[in-house]
């Protein structure tokens, strides 16, 4: 696999030249806020940024969507509505994400089941990463087989390491990428690569929170009706802000839009923090209090998801101690289990 | 018929289908008698149909009539005989057989349907009487848009036979042929509430009534403001259609004058001239308002503060007797002249003037009573005693309303549910003996049914059809889906439909039922009994208005017209998708009242009820019953207080059905309509009683001043004092050579600004009583304004004729009294010669106001009803509901209501009883289905549902935290459920879901 | 999308034959009776009314405010009885306060005040009602078709 | 401030070892610089977890609707008056609860200091004598309080409590000549088709998570009326129309009722404006029914009752 230079008043020709044949998502600032967005052009997209706050999980799973509409008469005629395949690439990910998507990719393209509409999404998609060079207090990717250059999911790799970037190509599509744009790029000099071994050895250092959860897993078998819960749940205020800001939470619900004799059938976001998450029709809510959602998202996590899919739900990324109203930090909670 | 001589009849006559009539019935046949309401017009609802609003409230006289009219039209009970007279009464109380003749209105009222073709095509004018000759309807007629019956009626006189309306009729309810037919029913008792008749102001020349065009009586300028009336409400003056902007009220017209032979006050021109002067205004800000009068007699509750109201912003009053009007020939405008209170002679113009016109009794039911061997007074009016005012001179035979004297629409109620009240007495061995009830099939059970919708889509003659498509809405709603079955037809109300509809249901297994066509005001409770006598519950059942909002309002755009019922249809099957069946739960009743209070008014509520057959607690917190009564010895008219009170306390105490607890007061009162417990602390013991109705009749006190050297001076009494004295012929007083009387004391004031109402007629019967007994004492009567009402003016007019000199002051220029050196001095401005003048009397007596019972506020909070301002209970609703309080079974009377003389106390104590009995009179009462119910689910508990209910139907249950709905006391009105921020309160039948799915088949 | 395009400039975009929905909230006791009456005395207005009956003012969810204008009415009018005659005693009270919190609601986000009507009509102001909804019909004619808030167009008149 | 906390430590320390209460609900050190987080103690030995500084920003009164045990709850203006709300609206009795009142002089906006920052991530803050101090891997800063305090605590017109069982040291001076409507009559000066962009912009940054719902403490109902699917009030998907509603019904619900603590708008993670709303909502009660929200446990909240002259000028 290439590693490539590509100085940093390239950057601009670069993007210029994805943006003719892709539809590029790229970190974006609005209102003080940096999300992956589709761009028009490359000065939009923000090259200093520390991570996005809502992780470009809604690229492939947005928030809401529409699956068909429907006629009702006698019988009911359902017309499909699927998103459109087109190019993309999703540039500047970070490796924490691009390995969510691997996560939501075993959910929702799995030998059991294959979402049509995430996987037109997904589908067609080139993943170029940008390394994590700052690793923020509230990063823990490390301690779930991650790593602030991992190159995991990711096709291509940039590295910060001062005026330029060092680019590497990971899998063929990005090979293919530096290829075909070839021009901007130039040879890296072994003092490149050097300076890139520098950056990631720092940012790994710099990540301080380390928690042992080889063994979360069987430690939760054992949890379930532990005081615990009891003791930690109470600050949680049951809003989604841990669960919709998390890469890897892929809850929806389904709900029909009816008018008369017609309809349309959506999927929205969900989170297991919602006090109605789990209300059935008798009124009855077999997850009432704070406590058992907050176990919930936990054992989801950590355990169900491990049974499931043999991974860990989480990346480390940090988003729901940041974001969190109430200052709950998941990582206290992991520190006390795995204890 | 052979019935035998003992029998009594379980029904009633009730002539006249004004308020009193209407009232009387419905209460009547609430309690278990079968009623034959008798009308001379066309149609039920008298003069108060009439009205455009009501004081003091201003609140809409038809939008508070109509559900009476309605409810009475409707009543399985009541039998509602129009264009109806009475001939003739034969027999004695309790059986009573009547001779009716009913006119002929030449109409099938059965078969017409009220569509109003027949009006639209009749080619001759005849003048509205409804809008008092101001405006022209056809020949063929109805009385007004919401009469009941619905039925047309021609005017023969009037009519030229020219057969149009036969032909146009779709029904065939034109009978030309029809003829007068006499009637016979047997009645047990008879009441009469023929109402009045405005004074003809034709009378007054001086006033120029009939020969300008813009002199206009009172009800007629009632008619010119009513947005139904001939100038749809515009304030028009009927010479050139200008907007009158300076109007004269010209007050006792035909009342408190001798030279038309009307002595006596019509008791509510004052009140009735000040409202038209406020709506006026109100109309057209502009429009400047004088009431000429001479006393304002603004005596009832809550009446002063909206007389002070509109002094204060709208109106101007002035104290003067107007002598003449003469028109201004080329404005048309009028020129009054007047005299003013200082004898000053005035003249000004005015643009429109109104005769604020009395009543009177009609020839016509004066004739019959004389005929009927009832007494009438000198004025024509029925004659009735003090203690029995309900009563006539015929036994079996009673009165309620204006016939008896001059009243307003809350007294006529009183009065009107009070003879109801006398009539149950009477009857109450056969209550329920010829009343039915309705048997219906057993409910098909539909719930986990999918919807199967039968629509039944109306042409209403041509009324729809004429410009609606109706087959193509009707081809249009069978695309629709869960509409099973849908068809058109000409008159979907008439009698073969709903056979139709009936099989149609069965045959088509339909579980909703969808009708398109007139007003579900009027037709939604027939089509839901046809619906419950085919097997479905009442409340599968929805309307769609292609009529009265449709296809008469857009009838030059017939394809927008068809458009839109298509879509109004199309919202009513998406809400009958919804609609479930709603259960009717009857509660049981204890068949027993609870009277708070021991005094004139509670015994006389308790002994009526006990008369009825009823059990009745009578709790009095003194140790002796008789409460205010003790004080008062004699009546104005001289009869025997004191007598009467012995009389009444003994029937009480030994009515085995009255458990009287003295010395006692009310704990804690819980449960609700037909099953309230109270606990009761009498003699100290505690008790528990259990009991349906409660009659809160807890009286007033006497105002203790402290104005005028009150307690400071022994020369210085109130008026109860006084008369105690004179009953025990203190000689001192009877000796006295001057006496003044100061009026108003404690009321009409900043902290009591109400009217106590009777004491300028306790103050005129004590001056009375000592000029009978000593002619040559000097009585001064200083008063603000002399408000003897009704038939009490003629001895306030004996008053000044015997002597008795009356001198009029100002609220902000009171008598000054003071200590002199021999006796008390007492300066007043006089104002007829503007000075001052000094009084020295024996003796100084404060005609003190009346006042509400100090722990009022403590009952009502445990009641959970409400007060006024003042501190005197507030009632349902001031005109129509003077006895109810909002929360069902909870009932008024007496002072407890407002000040009131005894005749009005009896009348009152009377109809509590009389609504106490409509609820007592059934072991169970059904409760209506549509309402509230609570998704405790979803409730916090937090309480704003139990704050913005009106009925008191809302509770917290403390255990589980959740709102708790009374069914027993909610009317569905749904301010709950919009306020609800959790979504946990609904209204059945009209249930969020349900409502929003009308917004989403929009 | 660009946002710009749910700004109005009124009269701009009128098609000649749109006709405006209004949907009408009316308590059963006053407000209902009275459209009866305009009924009754065949007093004429606009067909673009669509009347939806309730128990009273008070029944009133401002949801159900929301929602119509959500399904793409033009506007909407919430009448009742006046106040003192509301059949329930205090209904139309309770419901004023609401509706004076949710106007102004509306008006602040941008929806035009005309949209959102409310009335008291009694149940002889037949002609009043009549009045009413002209002058709802004509003033939302006047703004053009409703697109602030709407989520779906009612059907095409 | 740290003399207040000691007071506050001391206190709260005399009440658990007097047993008065079962548990004290106040705040504690989190984990984030520019924070800290709620904590429940019912122990003497975990009082010294409590600190009391200018970034105890979330309402407690939160934690208190259903609540069985009798609690003390570290609360300061703008909290003492959502709790007086609750109280109002029966969600807990004045009897159950224990207010340790906390005057106090405004909260530091995290977020205002975080975009001042930029992309740089602060790792410790310290707040003393009006100047915030602010550290991070290579770089340090100091600021003036004065300039980042939320939104709503510069407009505090009830710094100190108005009802409590305690109140931790002296009075705070209350601000003086603040135009707290000064925002809203702004933007009511403001074109229909601006205040329109305006509010399509704050909704477009809605993803629904409703922090705004669950951080607001009179939002306590079992089930949210926009959960509801019997009937399904609102539409759930990013339609901006019922993100619109959500947010017009939410505001609306709190009508009377919000006493401008800020909770929604710091829960927001997507910093949309909710005082933009809310603000207009105080200021219309105030203006047309006198009503402040969470003054006096005696009244009734205003769209739960009525005056019979209420204004009535926008009813034809």
């Amino acid at each position: 696999m290439s590693e490539k230079v590509i100085q940093k008043n390239k950057m601009v020709d670069f993007l210029n030249e994805l943006l003719k044949a892709y539809k590029v998502f790229a970190p974006v600032k609005r209102d003080h806020i940096v999300s992956f967005d589709a761009i028009q052009s490359s000065g939009e997209m923000l090259l200093n940024y520390l991570n996005s706050r809502i992780p470009p999980k809604e690229i492939f799973f947005p928030r809401s969507e529409k699956m068909f509409e429907y006629i009702r008469d006698d019988l009911i005629e359902v017309k499909e509505v699927l998103p459109s395949e087109e190019r993309k690439v999703l540039f500047g990910i970070r490796p924490c994400d691009a390995k969510a998507i691997l996560l939501l990719d075993k959910v929702f393209d799995s030998p059991d089941y294959q979402d049509p509409y995430y996987l037109r999404k997904r589908k067609e998609t080139i993943f170029v990463g940008m390394g994590c060079d700052r690793p923020q207090s509230t990063c823990f990717c490390t301690s779930l087989g991650g790593a602030p250059f991992s190159e995991e999911g990711l096709d291509l790799l940039f590295t910060n390491i001062g005026d330029r970037f060092v680019v590497k190509g990971i899998t063929e599509e990005g090979e293919t990428l530096l290829e075909k744009y070839e021009q901007v790029f130039e040879r890296a000099k072994k003092s490149d690569l050097d300076d890139k071994l520098n950056v990631e050895k720092e940012a790994v250092n710099r990540i301080k929170s380390k928690i042992a959860l080889e063994k979360i897993e069987k430690r939760l078998d054992k949890m379930f009706e532990d005081s615990f819960w009891d003791r930690i749940y109470q600050k949680c205020l049951g809003c989604a802000v841990c669960t919709y800001l998390c890469p890897t939470c892929h809850c929806f619900d389904i709900t029909d839009e009816t008018m008369d004799t017609s309809g349309e059938r959506f999927r929205a976001w969900d989170s297991c923090q919602f006090a109605l998450f789990t209300l059935q029709a008798s009124g009855h809510n077999p997850r009432m209090s704070g406590k058992e959602r907050v176990r919930q998202r936990i054992m989801h996590k950590f355990n169900y998801f491990v049974k499931n899919y043999g991974e860990i739900a989480c990346v480390g990324c940090g988003r729901c101690i940041k974001n969190c109203p109430v200052n709950f930090d998941i990582r206290q909670i992991l520190l006390e289990l795995v204890s | 018929m052979g019935r035998e001589n003992d029998q009594k009849v379980g029904a009633v006559l009730v002539v006249g289908g004004g308020i009193g009539g209407i009232q009387a019935s419905l209460d009547l046949a609430e309690s278990g008698f079968k009623v034959y309401l008798v009308d001379m017009s066309t149609s039920i609802g008298g003069v108060m149909a009439q009205l455009d609003k009501t004081f003091p409230t201003n609140d809409c006289s038809m939008c508070i009539l109509s559900p009476k009219l309605v409810e009475c039209g409707r009543h399985l009970n009541i039998e509602v005989k129009t264009y109806t007279q009475v001939k003739d009464i034969q027999g004695n109380a309790g059986d009573f057989r009547v001779n009716l003749v009913r006119k002929p209105r030449y109409i099938n009222p059965q078969k017409c349907t009220g569509c109003g073709q027949c009006a639209k095509y009749c080619p001759v004018g005849a003048s509205d009487t409804f809008n008092e000759n101001l405006s022209e309807r056809a020949a063929i007629y109805i009385g007004y848009p919401q009469a009941v019956p619905l039925a047309y009626a021609i005017d023969r006189d009037k009519c030229i036979g020219c057969g149009l309306c036969s032909n146009i009729c779709l029904v065939d309810a034109v009978q030309y042929s029809q003829e007068e037919q006499e009637e016979v029913i047997d009645v047990g008792a008879v009441i009469l509430a023929p109402g009045f008749e405005e004074f003809d102001a034709h009378l007054k020349g001086e006033y120029g009534y009939g020969r300008y065009p813009n002199v206009v009586t009172s009800i007629e300028f009632e008619r010119i403001l009513s947005a139904s009336g001939p100038y749809r409400g515009r304030v028009l003056r009927p010479s050139d259609g200008d907007i009158p902007q300076k109007i004269a009220f010209i007050q006792c017209v035909g009342s408190r004058d001798e030279t038309c032979g009307n002595n006596y006050c019509s008791s509510v021109c004052c009140m009735y001239a000040i409202k038209e002067a406020v709506v006026a205004k109100e109309h057209v800000r502009e429009i400047q308002p004088s009431i000429f009068f001479m006393d304002l007699r603004a005596y009832g509750k809550d009446f002063d503060k909206y007389y002070q109201r509109a002094k204060e912003e709208w109106v101007r009053f002035v104290r003067g007797r107007v002598s003449s009007v003469e028109e201004m020939p080329q404005t048309q405008n009028l020129k009054i002249k007047y005299e003013m209170d200082d004898s000053k002679l005035m003249e000004e113009e005015f643009n429109l003037v109104v005769l604020s016109v009395g009543f009177e009794p009609s020839p016509g039911i004066q004739t019959l009573a004389q005929k009927l061997g009832i007494e009438l007074n000198e004025y024509g009016f029925c004659k009735t005693y003090q203690f029995s005012p309900v009563e006539t001179t015929r036994p079996g035979v009673f009165v309620c309303g204006a016939f008896q004297g001059p009243k307003d629409i809350p007294e006529t109620v009183m009065q009107a549910s009070g003879a109801a009240s006398c009539v149950a007495d009477l009857l109450s061995s056969v209550r329920g003996s010829l009343t039915r009830e309705r048997i219906f099939p057993p409910e098909i059970d539909v719930r986990g049914q999918s919807p199967r919708i039968g629509v039944f889509v109306c042409h209403c003659g041509i009324n729809i059809g004429g410009v609606v498509n109706v087959p193509e809405v009707a081809e249009y709603v069978r695309t629709l889906s869960n509409v099973v079955y849908a068809e058109h037809n000409l008159y979907t109300c008439s009698q073969d439909t709903q056979l139709r509809i009936k099989e149609l249901i069965k045959e088509h297994n339909l579980n909703r039922i969808v009708v398109a066509s007139c007003s579900p005001r009027t037709h939604e409770p027939l089509f839901q009994e046809t619906i419950r006598e085919a097997g479905l519950n009442r409340y599968l059942f929805e309307m769609a208005n292609i009529r009265d909002q449709c296809s008469w309002v857009h009838m030059h755009e017939p394809e927008k017209a068809t458009q839109k019922s298509k879509e109004l249809v199309r919202m009513a099957v998406a809400k009958a998708c919804l609609l479930q069946p709603l259960k009717r739960l009857e509660l049981p009743v204890t068949r027993r009242g609870l009277v708070i209070g021991g005094g004139l008014s509670g015994m006389t509520a308790a002994s009526s009820l006990a008369e009825q057959g009823f059990e009745v607690y009578l709790v009095e917190r003194e140790r002796e019953l008789g409460g205010n009564l003790k004080k008062i010895h004699y009546t104005l008219n001289g009869m025997d207080v004191q007598g009467y009170l012995k009389g009444i306390i003994e029937r009480v105490r030994a009515n085995p059905l009255i458990n009287v607890y003295t010395n006692a007061r009310i704990k804690e009162v819980a449960g609700y309509v037909g099953n309230f417990k109270t606990t009761i602390i009498a003699d100290g013991a505690e008790r528990e009683l259990e009991h349906g109705v409660v009659i809160v009749a807890t009286g007033g006190r006497e105002y203790q001043p402290e104005e005028y050297l009150y307690g400071k001076d022994a020369k210085v009494i109130t008026q109860r004092e006084l008369e105690e004295k004179i009953a025990h012929g203190d000689n001192a007083v009877l000796n006295s050579n001057t006496i003044v009387m100061i009026q108003c004391v404690g009321s009409r004031e900043n902290e009591r600004p109400y009217c106590s109402r009777i004491c300028c007629t306790e103050t005129v019967k004590n001056a009375l009583k000592i000029k009978e007994k000593n002619p040559k004492a000097n009585i001064f009567i200083l008063y603000r304004e002399v408000r003897t009402y009704g038939f009490r003016e003629d001895y306030y007019r004996k008053a000044r004729e015997v002597g008795i000199i009356f001198i009029r002051f100002d609220e902000d220029k009171k008598p000054k009294v003071a200590k002199g050196k021999k006796a008390l001095e007492v300066l007043v401005r006089e104002p007829i010669l503007g000075e001052e003048i000094l009084l020295r009397p024996d003796l100084l007596v404060l005609s003190v106001g009346i006042v509400p019972q100090p722990d009022n506020k403590k009952l009502a909070k445990m009641l959970k009803v409400p007060l006024n301002e003042d501190g005197f209970y507030l009632e349902a609703q001031m005109k129509l509901r003077p006895v109810d309080f909002a929360t069902e079974g909870i009932f008024l009377c007496g002072l407890a209501h407002s000040p009131k003389l005894m005749d009005e106390s009896i009348s009152q104590a009377y109809a509590a009883a009389s609504r106490a009995s409509t609820i007592l009179a059934k072991d169970k009462m059904e409760i209506e289905g549509m309402i509230a119910t609570v998704n405790e689910f979803r409730c916090t508990g937090c309480g704003m549902c139990i704050s913005v209910c009106a009925y008191n139907a809302l509770e917290l249950d403390e255990e589980k935290k959740v709102a708790r709905v009374n069914e027993a006391l909610c009317k569905g009105c749904g301010a709950c459920s919009a306020t609800c921020r959790c979504g946990a309160i609904d209204v059945l039948g009209v249930s969020n879901e349900q409502i929003l799915s009308l917004v989403d088949a929009l | 999308m660009s946002k710009n395009s749910e700004l109005q400039t009124p009269n701009s975009k009128l098609q000649t034959d749109w006709e405006p929905k209004i949907v009408a909230f009316l308590c059963n006791w006053c407000s209902y009776a009275g459209a009866d009456l305009a009924g009754i005395s065949r007093i004429q207005y606009p067909p673009n009314v669509r009347i939806i009956r309730i128990p009273c003012s008070g029944r009133v969810h401002p949801l159900f405010i929301m929602r119509s204008l959500q399904n793409g009415a033009d506007g909407v009018l919430v009448s009742g009885c006046h106040p003192g005659d509301c059949h329930y005693i205090s209904g139309n009270y309770i419901a004023r306060r609401r509706f004076a919190i949710l106007k102004n609601l509306l008006e602040y986000v941008g929806i035009e005040p005309e949209r959102v009507q409310f009335s008291w009509v009694s149940a002889s102001e037949g002609e009043k009602f009549a009045k009413v909804v002209e002058d709802v019909v004509e003033q939302v004619k006047a703004l053009g078709p409703a697109k602030r808030l709407v989520k779906r167009k009612a059907d095409p008149h | 401030m740290q003399k207040r906390e000691k007071l506050l430590k001391e206190e709260v320390k005399k009440l658990l070892d007097k047993k008065q209460v079962d548990m004290v609900i106040g705040y504690e050190k989190g984990t984030l610089a520019l924070r800290t987080t709620p904590c429940f103690l019912a122990s003497v030995d975990d009082v010294d977890r409590l600190v009391w500084n200018e970034f105890c920003e979330n309402n407690l009164a939160k934690y208190l609707p259903g609540r069985k045990e009798k609690v003390a709850i570290v609360a300061k203006g703008c909290d003492v008056r959502s709790i007086v709300g609750l109280i109002q609206e029966r969600q807990i009795t004045r009897e159950q609860i224990f207010i340790v009142g906390i005057p106090c002089e405004g909260i530091i906006d995290r977020r205002k200091i975080e975009s001042r920052l930029g992309e740089k991530e602060i790792l410790e803050a310290t707040c003393e004598n009006g100047k915030i101090l602010l550290r991070g891997e290579d770089f340090q800063e100091i600021l003036k309080k004065g300039d980042f305090l939320y939104d709503s605590c510069k407009v505090c017109k009830y710094r100190n409590p108005i009802v409590f069982d305690l109140l931790i040291g002296d009075r705070v001076p209350e601000l003086e000549k603040i135009d707290e409507y000064a925002e809203v009559r702004k933007f009511e000066a403001e074109s229909p088709d601006e205040r329109w962009l305006h509010f399509q912009k704050e909704i477009s940054k809605c993803i629904r998570c409703y922090a705004c719902r669950s951080a607001c403490p009179l939002c306590y109902c079992e089930q949210c009326f926009v959960d509801q699917s019997q009937p399904r009030w609102i539409g759930i998907t990013d339609n901006p129309s019922d993100v619109g509603v959500f947010h017009l019904f939410r505001v609306f619900h709190v009508a009377g009722r919000c006493v401008d603590c800020g909770a929604c708008s710091r829960a927001c993670p997507m910093n949309i404006d909710h005082r933009w709303l809310l603000k207009k909502m105080e200021k219309d009660v105030k203006e047309l029914f006198g009503y402040e929200a969470g003054l006096s446990v005696e009244e009734v909240p205003p769209l739960a009752t009525f005056k019979e002259e209420d204004p009535q000028d926008f009813i034809k």
